[in-house]
């Protein structure tokens, strides 16, 4: 079984060798770790992550970072120019393709011929691991700001050596978060221990002096997530990654759509690590928190979807998120246009920067929603904790087959699947249906009222079509979902 | 009550669409056997075959969606599925496109029924309805 | 000295009979009494402004109105009609040119005849007047929401009646407001005179059964105006309409730029006019309030623009305005295209929408924000009243003659023009210059010392310069201004 | 110290600009006569010829520029000010234009500069030094 326990150097190194012969592109000099570590120390400070991530929350500003990354190397860097340029990107991404996630490097190949081939891009992202170091070193020294990679890659492990030989100085992921969420049958135990040896070489670097940041993908399947279950994995992930030596993580937590929950949320969210992980033991972690502008169905009318992301940079700025992940008025069609990103970002960047000076005014409604969040995940780790005998690495595999944390709508048959999220009248996302879910009777009580509340107000029934209803609501210009008829 | 077989095609892991299509069409009288996320032509043909399906509803959310469904009607008519109707519906093909056109290359892969983006289940119950009964 | 009194009727029939002689369209059938009384006890329920103000109230939600306005009659309700399908608009305006706002119709008159000439507008707004009543019934008649003249005429009799006699059922302006930031040298007196006959006509509809709304024009210049001196004048009109028997009352507030203090400005003037109607004696009126999106320079960058439309769109639900005026992608440019105009409508609505079962919580940053412009509006309402004699016509006309009351940025030379707003370091406006304002020492303090606080923070002077600043800052993506060196 | 004449044109009553322009020339060493808003041409070049003027900086904000602005340069030479500096800027026309075409009405009407939506004033200084100095 799994265990939270930091991976011997030697262990490391030996995976190491098998990883860089998973693909042509991992034989490279700049993959010996003097020479990575060489070129990752010559990253100027505001080229790197970290230390930017650093500043921002110093001074207590949100900044932006849009989602793009297509199959032709020089397209790809075109595209981040422009989204450097137009969209003033504060961080840029590359956002990594279906089959490179799925370690289909021979697909992606095919991929990015055929793309040069017809002058397009047929993949649905950036293969960094077919364009290998030298590609993705291009990448790096035709933009000016800090590079992540993000994915859903349940084994990262010679993607996240070639981005990092290559400069980035960010990576996103964890062994649950890109696991559950973007996986069908893929162990656990086993997504656990590719992200164990992930953070490795992030805590390697670090033992080298070199700080880089690492960010669990908080919104999961980006559909009704109850704060407390994103929050619990978060958690889980950062005390995984502190313990392999990674000392900057970024906590994330995609919109729920009520203001004073999304914000509540992300409070909850930076105290619990922090206090998460020095209960843990891991005391000089520096964290920051992402917000995801709204993860589920975006609605169709670009007017309409420009609102909920004005209104979404509203939240991250008012909740003081270090940071925040744009969408754009595309969304619900297909990938965007350089120039609808770009534009998405602008609009972003204008709500954060106008709100800079501002945050949420304390209140007690939003200190009970707090209290609530925190109760809640407090339960989750300490049934996790629990059925690990101690061992969050343990725990988290065992409390997953147990159902004691289920992550609604999630494709992977290692989730239990049985909880049903649905939005209370305020639009605060409640458990409707909680199957084993590690929670009191107490707390559940506490749902159960706010949804029977729902209930009555709008006449209607509790059911599973309040889910649904949910499901399609913001994508037809509403919160709280009804059935019209 | 007539079978109908549906799933996510290729690598793409978007369950949500999926899990709604599950639940309105079995309220709504179909036998419903669903495949789930990161099917293959295979997987999809082998279920309808085994389950004497009436119609695939393949979705496919993520952009690769071309890809993944060349080929599909021939298979089935090799498998001896030529009756049998095939919907496609999701985000299909990569970016915001101009949906006569795709409508159009979709059609000429053997498609009996294309839709686009934000088309909800609900809406494509009438043609189910006419295409298969109930 | 113009005085506090319901015009008897004697005095407004004599009145109105030299009004509708002053041009050719005030000789009209629908403009007998009984002839426009009929008409609009024909205006149904959806299509009568005051009542869906009612309802909107009742239920909680916000409403949505853009600006629109050109010079031909059919381009103009192609224009509504395209507001109102497209742009999904509550409520529609008719926004006056800018000749017949100064009462003049002979230029207004060449300006449709230039504009049908060369086939666009070569207007700034609908000259409703020269359309006459059978323009303006047409205009109703091809509209399905309630219909209101937006403007800013010192003098807007003419208009007044053409308008009501043609069905629309909300009218908006002020002695005041329709003076101050609109005219130079026009006398206050005289103004107030011109609205009171306005008001008076809206009572004596009400005297026959029928409700219509009339709406004070809140944001003044639309430049820093501290929320007191808005809200002030706001509450004066409300009581000079309420004498004239009017019932139906919207207060406005143009949003300046802070949440907390936006929110806290809609709910003192919401509470202060209700409070201030009663202690006057006027019993029964129905307040609602309008927010103003932005109304100060906007960023010409499009996205940018519309990140400040959604960002004002959240402030309002958030702070339960009954409506909304809506701005657009085009504002720094130019009058916007219909295009335009519907996108900033579907944008504001679809946020609107979202937070419809929100509102911001209760908190004390909020409470002491309330109290402390309610504070100052009942030691401007407390001067006014002092120096009228107990008369608020008196009293406002003397007030603005010793500064007592002052608006900045105002063209009107009947204002004393020395004050000078710039925001605090939360970017909540305050007074940096007082003049003559009706202020006690502990107020000034309140203010002087908040913006010694950003002083201190920003490392600057305390200057006109700051004003300057907070002048450019939101066109230019910030709130809280700085000076670049 | 040279003498300059602002003021906004016709029936426009936006105030901020003109404020600010005033504020901002006299601080950078101009003698600034602002006659304010709602003014006529006659307003602006009584002024100018009795101050002797080096400029005339006229705004207009509320679209009816083109209109009110027609002429100023004819009425400008027959009050024997041939030499003065013609500036226009603020929102001159109605609606969002193209400014190439607009810049070129008002150069063709005898404006020396004109300045697009969201020009500063301080951006105009560079060009106010070169044409009359200060
Ligand atoms: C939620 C979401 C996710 C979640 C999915 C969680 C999960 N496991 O389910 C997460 C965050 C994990 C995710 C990941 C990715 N996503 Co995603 N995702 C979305 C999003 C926002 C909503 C999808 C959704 O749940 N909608 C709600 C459900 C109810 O609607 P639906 O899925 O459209 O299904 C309904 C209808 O379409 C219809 N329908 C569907 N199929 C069929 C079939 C037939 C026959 C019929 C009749 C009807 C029908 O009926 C359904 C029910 O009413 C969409 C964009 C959007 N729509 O707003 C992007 C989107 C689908 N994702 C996209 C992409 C690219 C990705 C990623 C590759 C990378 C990325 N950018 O992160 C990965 C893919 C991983 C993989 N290998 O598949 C793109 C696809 C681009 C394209 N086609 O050009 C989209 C369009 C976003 C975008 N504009 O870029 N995603
Ligand atoms: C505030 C404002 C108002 C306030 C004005 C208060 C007052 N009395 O000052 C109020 C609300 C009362 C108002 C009323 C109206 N307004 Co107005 N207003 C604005 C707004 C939002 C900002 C103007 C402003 O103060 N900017 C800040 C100052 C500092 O900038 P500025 O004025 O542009 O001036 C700077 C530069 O342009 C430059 N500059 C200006 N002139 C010159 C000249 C020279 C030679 C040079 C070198 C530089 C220069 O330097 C200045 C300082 O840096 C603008 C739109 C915008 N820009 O966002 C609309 C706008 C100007 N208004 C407009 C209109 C139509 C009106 C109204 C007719 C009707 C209405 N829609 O309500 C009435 C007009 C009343 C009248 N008769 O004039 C339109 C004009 C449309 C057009 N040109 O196509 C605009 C563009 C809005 C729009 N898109 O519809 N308005």
């Amino acid at each position: 079984m799994v265990k939270n326990e930091k991976m011997p150097l030697q262990d490391f190194l030996k995976i190491r060798e098998e990883i860089l012969q998973g693909w042509p592109t991992g034989e490279h000099p700049a993959l010996k770790l003097e020479e990575s570590v060489k070129r990752l120390k010559s990253v100027p400070p505001h080229k790197n992550f970290a230390l930017k991530l650093r500043k921002a929350k110093e001074e207590g500003i949100t900044l932006v970072q849009p989602r793009a990354g297509v199959a032709r190397l020089d397209e790809h860097i075109e595209l981040l120019q422009y989204l450097e340029k137009v969209g003033q990107a504060d961080f840029l991404p590359s956002t990594i393709d279906s089959y490179t996630r799925h370690n289909r490097y021979e697909n992606a190949e095919d991929g990015i011929k055929e793309s040069e081939k017809q002058g397009r891009s047929l993949l649905n992202g950036f293969p960094a691991v077919n364009h290998g170091v030298d590609g993705c070193t291009k990448v790096y020294e035709n933009v000016n700001v800090p590079l992540q990679a993000r994915h859903g890659t349940p084994d990262a492990r010679l993607l996240s050596e070639i981005i990092h030989a290559s400069m980035w100085t960010s990576n996103e992921g964890g062994g649950i978060s890109y696991n559950i969420p973007y996986a069908k049958i893929i162990s656990l135990e086993d997504t656990i221990r590719y992200w164990q040896y992930v953070d490795r070489l992030v805590g390697y670097y670090y033992e080298q002096g070199i700080e880089l940041n690492r960010e669990p993908y908080g919104p999961l399947t980006g559909t009704l997530v109850p704060p407390c279950i994103s929050n619990t994995v978060a958690i889980i992930e950062s005390i995984l990654a502190a313990e392999q030596g990674v000392k900057n993580i970024t906590v994330g937590y995609g919109q729920g759509g009520n203001l004073v929950q999304d914000i509540a949320a992300l409070r909850a969210l930076e105290e619990q690590t922090n206090h998460y992980l020095k209960l843990f033991g891991y005391e000089d972690v520096f964290i920051t928190t992402v917000f995801h502008q709204w993860m589920g169905g975006f609605p169709s009318n670009e007017s309409e979807a420009i609102g909920l992301i004005g209104y979404a940079s509203t939240v991250a700025a008012l909740g003081k998120a270090t940071k925040m992940i744009t969408k754009t008025t595309h969304e619900s069609q297909g990938i965007p246009t350089k120039e609808a990103n770009a534009k998405g970002l602008r609009t972003s960047k204008m709500v954060v920067n106008l709100l800079k000076d501002q945050k949420a005014p304390d209140s007690s409604e939003l200190q009970e929603e707090i209290d609530q969040i925190k109760k809640e995940v407090d339960s989750l780790i300490h049934a996790i904790v629990k059925i690990g005998k101690g061992d969050i690495a343990t725990g988290v595999v065992k409390a997953f087959k147990a159902g004691i944390i289920d992550i609604p709508f999630a494709p992977s048959e290692l989730n239990n699947g049985k909880i049903l999220p649905a939005r209370d009248i305020d639009g605060k996302i409640r458990i409707l249906e909680f199957g084993c879910l590690g929670f009191s009777d107490e707390l559940k009580d506490f749902h159960r009222e706010k949804l029977v509340q729902r209930a009555k107000i709008q006449k209607r029934e509790l059911s599973i079509q309040m889910t649904i209803d949910d499901i399609y609501a913001i994508s037809e210009g509403c919160l709280v979902g009804f059935t019209k008829d | 009550m007539k079978t109908v077989v549906i799933g996510v095609i290729g690598a793409d892991v978007h369950a949500v669409g999926n899990k709604i299509i599950d639940y309105v069409l079995s309220k709504n009288g179909y036998n419903v056997v669903n495949i789930g996320v990161l099917s293959s032509q295979e997987d999809f043909i082998n279920a309808a075959i085994e389950t004497d399906a009436k119609a695939i509803l393949i979705s496919s959310l993520y952009g690769h969606g071309e890809l993944d469904c060349q080929y599909m009607k021939e298979q089935c008519d090799e498998a001896g599925l030529s009756d049998i109707k095939l919907y496609v519906g999701g985000n299909i093909v990569v970016g915001k496109q101009d949906f006569i056109q795709v409508e159009k290359r979709f059609k000429k892969m053997g498609f009996d029924r294309v839709y686009p983006p934000g088309v909800k289940i609900e809406q494509a119950l009438v043609d189910l309805k006419e295409d298969i009964g109930i």
